[in-house]
């Protein structure tokens, strides 16, 4: 019961932090030089991926830990992070999309930072898939873990991606990573405001996936139990 | 009517174990996009050339995924002698071949069908102008590639004939009819109709069709007998 | 009736005569056993029997038919080896198939009453692949009497099932004999076997050593046919 | 010095057995045949733009190819139970990952030996000017493609949809190996040595091999025990 | 010596316990019958010993050490379900594949061995794929004898083996447990178990009902066991 007070508490945090955000983007912060409206869609684009990156980090943390204790509990971490991290993934690639078709006037094109983007994204809806494929849970588990661990590496790629290729896409922004000077301190800080949200919402999606998964669980086990040879 | 049924349960059959979770369209799914990302290491998507290359590529990943789904059609029969069963049935010998063909016919349709759109945004690419002809051409190139990729499968399964009919041989048997759909479908993607000296091409697949559909149903017994 | 007749038939594997010059006859109603040793060829001669597997010389007339003849076909019901069950799907899937393959009038139906007949009702939409291996045995049996067959050839049925499977299916044997089907089957467990049997064949090399009705001496003694007929 | 022997054991099993009856080499060799000459028709083989994609092409026909020898490395150990064997003898999972690995490798091998004069037949291309250096990339670049492919193997020898979902999940996994082989193969091809910036692939190619070897070997136990 | 000790094992396939808190102990030289119905879990608990399956719970050692030991996995012969033998390769090439993943020190030798003993000598160069089923079980046997296994886990190894092939496993059981191996065998045979095991165990629904030594009575009566203490 208390649980599901806190899932309710984060949610609507989270829900009236993006509203606030969003308030600030739309009314507050002036218009981009070079782009103008259209920039804002950064504030959903960078920290969307940035969740994304936590998600399947914290999958392959969670599948490691599967994989030396046997308990389910990391595995059932594992799928519903992993979930949570693909739909941030779609969230990144369509906000993506529009920003290139406004800027660049085209949905997609094949650059290293694109392509490694859809492939990271692949590799988990691969994974996903591979969970539907098998029955027995144990094995599911298992084999999907190993598969988690491996698919990690795509991510660390897509990161990297704009330092090892000349890419068309923008190159990295943030003064963490460049040491400032390449956007706007109320900008920079738009983003490190609007992730925060994104990531509790994430947090509550995960929680409420875990439950659910929990459940199916047992009455799996119920079923198999009722119709024992 | 004896025999559409019989192709029916043993078609219903294969498909039912591929599609027993819904992940066979998602595996298709993310299959086609995993190819085009692919292709698109391999050639340079964004130049002007690719537009000629459309069927070629396309055709390439079917072919590809053609063969992955054909070879496993009789190695399914393969791990509790579950192909005994199947012969020692009232069902004929054709029936069961038509019914794994059929079986890997639609599966093989499914791939191409879901590829198809994908491949249009990646590549940046319209093809429903054309799309009855475009079909049309898939499901004959698509059930040639199946008949003689359906054969293969079943001489794997039988020991003594595939020494004699030689499966190198029947990889490359494939290629009229891909080749005759590259054609076809670059055609129709890039121009808006087939002009009259392609027509030759849709005729080839037909013939093709028919030929080996004749043959393997003329040889089913014997393959799957030994 | 004639259910079974062979005359002279031979078998090759490459140049080695795994069947040589097997004639015998069986009446519809009778029940045979095909005893032998490892490696005698029992299973050579129940798989031309069913059709699936062509004697390179010889008459084989099954059910008054050639065999393969699809009508024939249908009217026999067959266990091998292997067991012929899809792993991937479930007990009832199973059975709705070959009834379907067999063109049983309701498939539904009758796979729900085999699963029940062999004990398999409460795990009917488990796969097969979660099955033990006596499950799966008895998942087979159902399979070969499923469409009400008229000649049985099971190559040893009792392999892996337990004491209560076993009663099972000799009631089911017991059931079809009585509705004068034929059965045969070939067998290590003699005992098992030799409660039903009216004929006993030895196979012994690819020989037939001895075809006959049961000797009363093996009843007490199921080795007896060994020791006599077989070279020791 | 045990694991060596081990390795050479399990993979010496692995070769024997499929020798005997060449059922997957000939499949993967006809197939990757079949890409190759299906290219020429999807690509004009005589324009100057073949040279830039003469890397892209063999790499695509081996992935394809290489594709049937993995799916089948596992899956050759189900029939009988085998892999219990396997894994209940003392030999350690390591070895055995590494003796299946090293076998597929081999059987890669061949395969894209036996491509390459085929290819520059083919595409009227000469390949032996470099042909040194074109060895390693192509044993380097195999050696990754097959961890990958051969732990992959492991993880859906017991699906269903095996033959779709194989490719669909070790393809991206791959692309960092095919691009770079992809790469150095091309510049290998169409010029006469390695330009200095392209020495970077190399040293890709070499961290991919170990990063996925020592991945595969650390987790060959779980894999393969469950 | 304790060879096996096992502690309030659990299994779950999924969330189904297919094996509830087995707990026993089996001193060296001891020869245990598993038995059980259908579905009990015989295959299943031999599996965990073998380590070839990890138990969710409960502590076992197996020759004094850890379960998946690679020293103890090279003292253990398994025969399974599946026969674990390569269709393509021939008996010879078969066993000595074995005999060098144990570490056998001359494969060869030891492979030709073992193909004498089991009566496979003359076929030792034919691939398994041309084995008759009673052929392949003596191949299997050969292959977990073999390296001389101290603990031996045989999942039904009588099946579908002919009387002779029975008092030669029988024998070579006999040996096994002279040498004070140990022997744990699943099977439905009782009679050919009885013959050999000290001490039985009966597994019903996945629990222990029975252990101890065996009772007197089901020498002559096997099935005394199942009516005692098996339910119904
Ligand atoms: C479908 C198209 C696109 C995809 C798949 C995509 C993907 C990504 C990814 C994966 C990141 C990772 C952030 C990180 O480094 O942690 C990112 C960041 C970013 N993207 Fe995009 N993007 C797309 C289009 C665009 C466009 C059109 C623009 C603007 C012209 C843009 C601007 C940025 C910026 C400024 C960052 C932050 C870079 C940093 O500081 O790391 N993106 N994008
Ligand atoms: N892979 C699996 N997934 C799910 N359930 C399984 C699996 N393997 C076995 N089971 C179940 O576990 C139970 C025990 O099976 P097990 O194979 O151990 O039985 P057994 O005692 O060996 O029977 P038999 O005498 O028929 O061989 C059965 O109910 C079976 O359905
Ligand atoms: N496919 C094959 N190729 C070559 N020889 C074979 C083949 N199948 C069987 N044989 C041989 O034919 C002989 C008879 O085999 P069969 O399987 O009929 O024996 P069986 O009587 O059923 O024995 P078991 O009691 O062991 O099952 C054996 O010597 C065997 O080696
Ligand atoms: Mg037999
Ligand atoms: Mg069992």
């Amino acid at each position: 019961m208390t649980r599901e007070r806190v899932l309710y508490l984060m949610g609507g945090i989270s829900a009236i932090w993006l509203v606030r955000n969003l308030y600030v983007m739309l009314l507050a912060l002036p218009d981009e030089v070079e782009q103008g409206a259209i920039y804002r869609i950064l504030f959903f684009h960078v920290p969307s991926w940035f969740t994304c990156f936590t998600g399947f980090f914290l999958a392959a943390v969670a599948s490691g830990l599967y994989l030396k204790t046997k308990n389910s509990l990391w595995d059932t971490l594992a799928v519903a992070s992993v979930e949570v991290g693909v739909a941030f993934t779609l969230v990144g690639l369509a906000t993506g999309s529009i920003w290139a078709r406004i800027i660049w006037g085209i949905w997609w094109t094949w650059d290293a930072r694109l392509t490694w983007a859809l492939i990271t994204c692949l590799v988990y809806m691969g994974y996903l898939m591979l969970r539907g494929a098998f029955d027995d849970p144990t094995s599911r588990a298992k084999n999907a873990a190993v598969l988690c661990i491996f698919a990690f590496t795509s991510v660390v790629i897509t990161f990297k991606a704009i330092d090892w290729w000349r890419t068309q896409h923008p190159g990295a922004v943030l003064s963490i990573r460049t040491g400032g000077g390449r956007i706007d301190p109320a900008m920079e800080q738009m983003i490190y405001q609007n992730w925060p949200a994104l990531m509790l919402l994430a947090a509550v999606l995960v929680a409420i996936r875990m439950r659910q998964e929990t459940m199916q669980r047992e009455l799996e086990a119920l079923r198999r139990r009722t119709h024992a040879f | 009517m004896k025999l559409l049924r019989e192709v029916c349960v043993v078609a219903g059959k294969d498909l039912r174990s591929e599609f027993r979770t819904k992940e066979c369209l998602n595996a298709a799914l993310s299959f086609a996009i995993v190819i085009l990302v692919l292709f698109s290491f391999a050639v340079d998507p964004s130049s002007e050339q690719i537009r000629e290359m459309s069927g070629g590529l396309l055709w390439l990943a079917f072919a590809f995924a053609g063969a992955l789904i054909l070879n496993q059609s009789f190695a399914r029969e393969l791990p509790n002698d579950c192909l005994d069963a199947l012969v020692a049935s009232p069902v004929s010998a054709a029936a069961l071949f038509l019914g794994k063909a059929a079986a890997n016919w639609l599966l093989l349709m499914i791939v191409e069908l879901v590829c198809l759109p994908v491949f249009g945004v990646l590549y940046n690419m319209s093809w429903l102008g054309q799309w009855p002809l475009l079909l049309l051409v898939f499901l004959l190139a698509s059930w040639g590639v199946t008949v003689i990729g359906t054969m293969f499968s079943a001489l794997t399964v039988n020991l003594r004939l595939r020494e004699l009919m030689l499966p190198t041989l029947i990889y490359p048997m494939m290629i009229p009819a891909l080749m005759a759909a590259m054609q076809l479908t670059t055609v129709l993607i890039a121009t808006s109709g087939v002009p009259p000296e392609d027509w030759i091409w849709v005729r080839l697949l037909v013939g093709f069709d028919i030929i080996f559909t004749s043959l393997a149903i003329a040889l089913a017994e014997v393959v799957l007998l030994g | 009736m004639t259910a079974v007749q062979a005359n002279n038939l031979w078998k090759y594997y490459g140049d080695y005569p795994a069947l040589r010059q097997i004639s015998f006859q069986l009446e519809t109603g009778q029940c045979l056993a095909l005893l032998g040793r490892n490696g005698a060829g029992k299973t050579t001669l129940l798989r031309i029997l069913a059709g699936l597997s062509r004697p390179q010389q010889g008459i084989l007339r099954v059910l008054g038919r050639e065999s393969r003849d699809p009508n024939s076909r249908a009217s026999i019901g067959i266990l091998g080896h292997g067991i012929a069950l899809y792993e991937e799907l479930s007990a009832l899937e199973n059975l709705k198939l070959f009834a379907s393959l067999y063109g049983v009038a309701d498939p539904e139906d009758r796979a729900r009453r085999w699963l029940e007949r062999t004990g398999l009702d409460t795990v009917s939409d488990s796969l097969v692949r979660e099955f033990s291996r006596g499950m799966r045995q008895r998942l087979a049996i159902a399979r070969a009497f499923l469409h009400e067959p008229v000649l049985l050839l099971l190559d040893e049925p009792f392999t892996s099932l337990d004491d209560r499977a076993i009663k099972l299916l000799q009631g089911l044997l017991g059931e079809a004999l009585a509705r004068r089907s034929t059965v045969i089957l070939s067998t290590h467990q003699l005992r098992e076997a030799m409660e039903l049997s009216t004929h006993v064949a030895l196979l012994h090399r690819g020989q037939l050593t001895f075809y006959g009705e049961r000797p009363a001496e093996m009843l007490s003694d199921p080795t007896w046919l060994y020791r006599t007929h077989g070279e020791s």
